[in-house]
């Protein structure tokens, strides 16, 4: 049938509300998946539908206008719509960095032969990020800061992350910041990691969040709270079972076998780390990312 | 300048560039040309598409893709001609509308994805928006130069035998600009090919685009070339029926008479 | 007289859509869709000379540099596989397999060979936008009067001249429609390669304003690009009138009618 | 009545100006046969579009039945200088020749059998379904004017309609139109630049000056109304007419030169 | 010498067979002047294509000067019977004249000297920067023969030329084709439906009959080489050779017909 109706702010049908969730086909979104399939969403009455986009562009317009209840975003840009007034509120943490240097799932790498050793080298270098003015620059100019090197002559380009790897070694770019599985599979062709800028950035540092209208937080409150509910549960259950998350990426990616085993997972708190966002709160702030400073309180539940 | 008809079946030789093409992409890699993660040869990709080819999501997202574009492309054309012919044929609108049809024109699809998306989320009604909105502009175009082209001796007998508007329309315009409207249509049939694709790509509706997604973001290289290849073969076999109707209804025309006789 | 009759008749639907418009809009609330007025005052705070200079000059060199490559590859290639039977079945097949290939799934292969600079971005502009200036070079050379042909090879009008003489101007009509076509979609196809690998640029700005959620000046960007368009092709218009001054005047004088 | 008073057309494209019709005037009554002669380039079929109400002339007017015409009439039909371009390309020589008569709303059987007796009254009922481009040249002009007879007009315009067929073919067609308009009173402007034709068609014979262009002279010719080819041209007063337009022509030629 | 042997020509499209011409055999010396005349249909346009090899026979040849020819031989001209289709619309008339030249390699200077007299000798000096769509039929034609004479061509091929032009026009124009072969002693092959035109301007007239076509007969014309649009039809001889050529014709129609 036609969602855009059923869907339309979570009609009930039946006791059972329909939701609709815009994310990014990425690792990062697996817990939901592991919770819809689990039946963690179902048992709160919650009918889940995901939708999936290549990235924030068709997210946050969908979640402001009513199309989708929900959506994952990267909590950089969700400052950026902070900032301007975006009608939008976190309900639930997204993804978190392991906090391990060297073992984390996002990281600056470069070529194998690279005579760049550490975070101090990449002053002056070109390094791709796959958005501008977000989460990747700032991240990365304060992993170089701390290494004591320039940061602010950095040549940052933008680009998928599926293409990093060829740039990188066809020496289009210095160093790519990255993410899984792109990370292993340039760490496996020989390329090596110089820095773990979230791990840099914050201990623990969350990085997306699941999010939703303000409207709907007034209108419907209650599903509003179930979504939370099942969103923790699946996290706690994805972080619990890193295997079955490796096997629920069949589901909606098409990484190989090889790879899927491979790649460093996330954290999945279910506790957004309010203090590591507010560290990239300055840092953005101080590189210019915001206009003004994000007001957290409004953003963060 | 002999006969037209010599070499027995007319695809053939389109088979051949095809093939030229495969052996291309087989070798490049193999003679390490280039990197066979970023290109992999030809029997790799065959590999991967034989194994999407197996999968029920493979069919159902082709499906998917097929319809946005044949219902995109429908609205557009028979919109894009309309339109054309009206514009085309009254001098004071052609004049009016002018501007305003070069000043939206360029605009890209892609900056309208907000605006689709606010209107209808991820579904098929975004994806339609934007397909419709880039083929009608090529259909659009196309009928508008070929109503000028209307031979001015063979419009004046129409004037002087006192054609109806109609008449005009039907027996004259529409002949004229028919070549173009061919020309505009296999324009919009792949503009609105890939559009259909890039749109499920960025906005995520389910489809082809969508797959090709996933598996670029899963590195998923031969699979991610696979699914291009669908796309392009789609774009082959559109080509191909396309052909057929206009040998069909321009047997008259020139360019295709020209092939026939002499 | 004319001529001002004829600037009233360009402007008069723009001013109407516009007025509409910002009635329309004027106390809309959507975050999306701003009220003109908004829209109005961002365009003016946005596009300072400055900025001008930092993201519409590059752009537009890409552009110009993508649609004129496109020009002569479309041209050439068209007047090739239109005159040779033979190239044509044989080329055409591939044509339409890379035609139906989206711009943006290529991107990626296209930077392996060409890098991420201006030239990756030429080559998506010249992908995309070289289709209609082929196809419809293609069908133009494919119609070429019979009589025409003949008179050429009669009198010994080969080679070079045929191509120059005959064939080209014969065909330019249609082949203007096509260049008209490539025009737009090169606009298009620079915002497009100008979000992947890029750093400046109108395409550029435009996506870095929507991420950023500055809407009013997203949509003062996407205003910017329709006067773009319109303004090339208004120049495109003129060189148009210019160059098939005698098919505008075979058109013309049978039209004086009624 | 047809009235044609001071007509003038100056034609001005690219930049040239050419006063093609200076100053006519004439009268063609219901149901004449007037033959127009002149020097080539004159402006006959300038005249005659301006009296079809295909084009505007610039100043003067043209009447029929008192009102001044501001488009092509009802019952009219026009033979075109350029049969070969008159035909539209994309029908067959009886979808040509029956068209008009659908858009006159004709039923089918009267329809199917006005073709058929237009066809086969120049000649052509063995090939009315081939396309005009099959044809020679002559046989397209037969169809221009199988087409315009087929019409059953009650004003006939004719430009030249004889210039591509063969003396013996030319001799039929010359009996058929004068028939036609015998059998259905039509009005008849026929230009023609053959002077013993415009005799022996004409009841009139009106002889237009070269550029610029006033009518020279105008001629009864009281030939009686049953022609014959041999007999009628063998005639000394036919002799004698057609040495009156010869030299009045000459007249006019040597005045432009002079 | 040119050799016509056995040509045979089936078109063949559409569906639709015509044998255009069924076993033309005859030569035409060096030099020599060979009006074609045959009823409207009968292939005349096709036979000079064969010959001018545009166009391939079905089977049969042409040779000239013992070679066989597989397309267009050098130094030919050919004034086409769709006049206004074979001049180019995107030229002035100057140009359309002078391109065949410049393929010809002629200097500058001879060729503005060309044009001129070839322009002047048609009457249409005064029209030399005006485009063909501005030009009235006759005049299109008169360009379309001062391209051939310009040309001086070894062998001159023309289609029914003067088809669209006046009386006296013509008659000028006869002249001038009967001095430039004198002068140049070009060959030429010249189709027409006019008798008297055969009669009066060939060396020989070859008539063809109606479809099937063969040559129904030959002639060979023994007026004085020097001949007046006055006196040389006034000549009794001159009669009595268009009247043989008339029933000829005749005997080939009642043939096609019975
Ligand atoms: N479209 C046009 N633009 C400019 N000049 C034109 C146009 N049509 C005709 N003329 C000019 O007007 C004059 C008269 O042309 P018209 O065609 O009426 O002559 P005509 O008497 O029919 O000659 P012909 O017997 O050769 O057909 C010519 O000098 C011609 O050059
Ligand atoms: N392209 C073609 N396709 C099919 N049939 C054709 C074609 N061209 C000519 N014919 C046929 O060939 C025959 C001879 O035509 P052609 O043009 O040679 O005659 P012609 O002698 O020049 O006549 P005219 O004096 O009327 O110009 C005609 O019956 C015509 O229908
Ligand atoms: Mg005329
Ligand atoms: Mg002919």
């Amino acid at each position: 049938g036609s969602d855009k109706d059923s869907g339309g702010s979570g009609t009930s049908s039946g006791g059972v509300d329909n939701v609709t969730v815009g994310i990014i086909p990425i690792i990062d979104v697996a817990p939901i998946y592991l919770g819809q399939s689990k039946g963690f969403f179902k048992s709160r009455d919650i009918e889940l539908k995901l939708e999936a986009g290549q990235g924030g562009a068709a997210i946050v317009p969908g979640v402001v206008s009513g199309q989708f209840q929900f959506g994952f975003s990267n909590l950089t840009s969700l400052m950026v719509a902070q900032t301007k007034n975006v009608p939008v509120k976190v309900v639930a943490a997204g993804v978190s960095s392991t906090g391990e240097q060297g073992k984390d799932f996002g990281a600056v790498v470069v070529k194998g032969g690279s005579p760049i050793k550490t975070a101090k080298d990449l002053a002056g270098k070109k390094i791709s990020v796959n958005t501008l003015k977000n989460i990747g620059d700032t991240a990365t100019r304060n992993s170089v800061r701390k290494a004591g090197g320039d940061d602010k002559s950095i040549d940052f380009v933008e680009m998928p992350f599926p293409t990093m790897q060829a740039a990188l070694e066809g020496g289009q770019i210095d160093a790519a910041w990255v993410v899984e599985p792109q990370l292993s599979s340039i760490k496996a062709a020989g390329g090596r990691e110089v820095a773990s800028t979230f791990v840099d950035a914050a201990p623990d540092l969350t990085i997306a969040a699941y999010f939703t209208a303000q409207k709907l937080i007034a209108d419907k409150p209650d599903v509003v709270k179930r979504f939370t509910e099942a969103m923790n549960e699946s996290m706690t259950y994805a972080d619990a079972h890193p295997d079955e998350v490796r096997q629920i990426l069949t589901a909606y990616t098409k990484i190989d076998d090889k790879t899927r085993a491979a790649v460093v997972l996330p954290k999945w708190p279910t506790e957004i780390n309010k203090a590591s966002v507010q560290t990239v709160a300055d840092l953005g702030t101080q590189d210019g990312i915001f206009a003004s400073a994000p007001d957290l309180g409004k953003l963060l539940p | 300048m002999t006969s037209a008809r010599r070499g027995g079946n007319p695809a053939r030789p389109g088979l051949a560039g095809l093939a030229g093409l495969l052996l291309i992409v087989e070798l490049l890699p193999r003679l390490r040309l280039v990197n066979d993660r970023f290109l992999p040869p030809t029997s790799r990709i065959a590999a991967a598409l034989a194994d999407e080819v197996s999968t029920s999501t493979f069919w159902h997202s082709l499906g998917e893709t097929l319809y946005a574009w044949a219902i995109g492309l429908v609205v557009a054309v028979v919109a894009g001609v309309l339109a054309g012919l009206v514009i085309g044929s009254v001098p004071l609108l052609r004049a009016l509308t002018a501007s305003t049809v070069e000043f939206l024109r360029p605009i890209p699809s892609v900056a309208l994805i907000p605006l689709a998306v606010l209107l209808y989320g991820t579904q098929l009604g975004s994806t339609l928006l934007l397909v419709c909105y880039a083929a009608f502009w090529q259909v659009l175009v196309q009928v508008l130069y070929g109503v000028a082209d209307v031979d001015p001796v063979a419009e004046e007998t129409a004037r002087s035998f006192r054609f109806s508007a109609w008449g005009r329309v039907r027996h004259v315009l529409w002949p004229t600009a028919l070549p173009y409207v061919f020309t505009g249509f296999r324009l919009a049939a792949s503009v609105a090919l890939v559009l259909t694709v890039t749109a499920e790509l960025v906005i995520g509706a389910p489809g082809l685009g969508k797959e090709i997604a996933t598996a670029q973001n899963s590195d998923a290289v031969a699979t991610m070339y696979a699914l291009i290849v669908v796309t392009g073969a789609l774009g082959v076999v559109i080509n191909l029926l396309t052909r057929t109707g206009e040998r069909r209804l321009l047997a008259w025309h020139q360019s295709v008479r020209g092939e026939v006789t002499v | 007289m004319d001529v001002l009759k004829k600037i009233g008749s360009a402007v008069a639907l723009p001013v109407l859509l516009f007025a509409g418009w910002f009635l329309l809009s004027d106390g809309s609330a959507s975050f999306y869709a701003p009220p003109l007025r908004q829209i109005l005052t961002a365009f003016a705070d946005t596009w300072q000379p400055e900025r001008l200079r930092a993201d519409v000059a590059p752009s537009l060199l890409r552009l110009l540099a993508g649609f004129l490559v496109a020009a002569l590859i479309g041209v050439g290639l068209g007047v090739a596989v239109g005159l040779n039977r033979r190239l044509r079945a044989v080329l055409e097949p591939v044509l339409e397999f890379f035609r139906a290939i989206p711009p943006p799934v290529l991107v990626p292969v296209i930077m392996l060979f060409a890098g991420i600079g201006d030239g990756m971005k030429v080559i998506v502009i010249v992908f995309g936008c070289v289709w209609p200036i082929l196809l419809n070079t293609v069908e133009g050379v494919r119609a070429v009067d019979s009589v025409v042909l003949d008179t050429a090879r009669a009198y010994g009008v080969t080679g070079p001249a045929r191509l120059t003489r005959v064939i080209l101007p014969s065909a330019s009509p249609q082949i203007a429609a096509g260049l008209r076509q490539a025009l737009s979609i090169a606009i298009i196809l620079m915002v497009i390669s100008e979000m992947f690998a890029s750093s400046n640029g109108l395409g550029f700005a435009v996506v870095q304003f929507q991420r950023s959620f500055a809407i009013p000046e997203m949509w003062s960007g996407i205003i910017l690009l329709g006067l773009l368009g319109f303004a090339l092709s208004l120049v495109f218009r003129l060189a148009e009138r210019w160059a098939l001054r005698w098919y505008e005047g075979l058109r013309a004088t049978r039209r004086r009618a009624g | 009545m047809l009235e044609v008073k001071g007509l003038r057309k100056v034609y001005s494209s690219g930049g040239r100006e050419v006063e093609a019709l200076r100053d006519l005037t004439f009268t063609v009554d219901n149901g004449d046969l007037v033959c127009l002669v002149g020097p080539s380039g004159c402006g006959k079929t300038t005249l005659l579009r301006c009296v079809s109400g295909l084009l505007m002339p610039t100043s003067g007017e043209v009447r029929v039945g008192g009102r001044p015409i501001t488009g092509p009439p009802p019952g009219m039909a026009v033979v075109f200088q350029e049969y070969g371009r008159s035909l539209f390309p994309w029908m067959n020589v009886r979808d040509n020749v029956e068209l008009p008569l659908k858009q006159k709303k004709v039923d089918r059987s009267r329809r199917r059998q006005l073709v058929d007796t237009a066809l086969d009254a120049v000649g052509l009922s063995g090939a009315a379904s081939a396309y005009p481009w099959q044809l020679s040249g002559g046989m397209q002009q037969r169809v221009a004017i199988a087409r315009a007879v087929a019409y059953e007009p009650e004003t006939l315009l004719m430009d030249e309609p004889f210039a591509a067929v063969d003396a013996q073919t030319r001799a039929d067609l010359e009996d058929l139109v004068r028939s036609l308009w015998q059998r259905l009173e039509v009005t008849v402007l026929f230009v023609t630049h053959d002077i013993d034709e415009a005799v022996y068609l004409g009841r009139r014979v009106v002889m237009l000056s070269s550029s610029p262009t006033v009518v020279q002279d105008e001629l009864v010719v009281d030939l009686p109304a049953e022609r014959d080819q041999l007999r009628t041209r063998a005639d000394p007063r036919f002799v004698e007419l057609r040495t009156r337009v010869y030299e009045q022509i000459q007249l006019a030629k040597r005045a432009a030169a002079g």
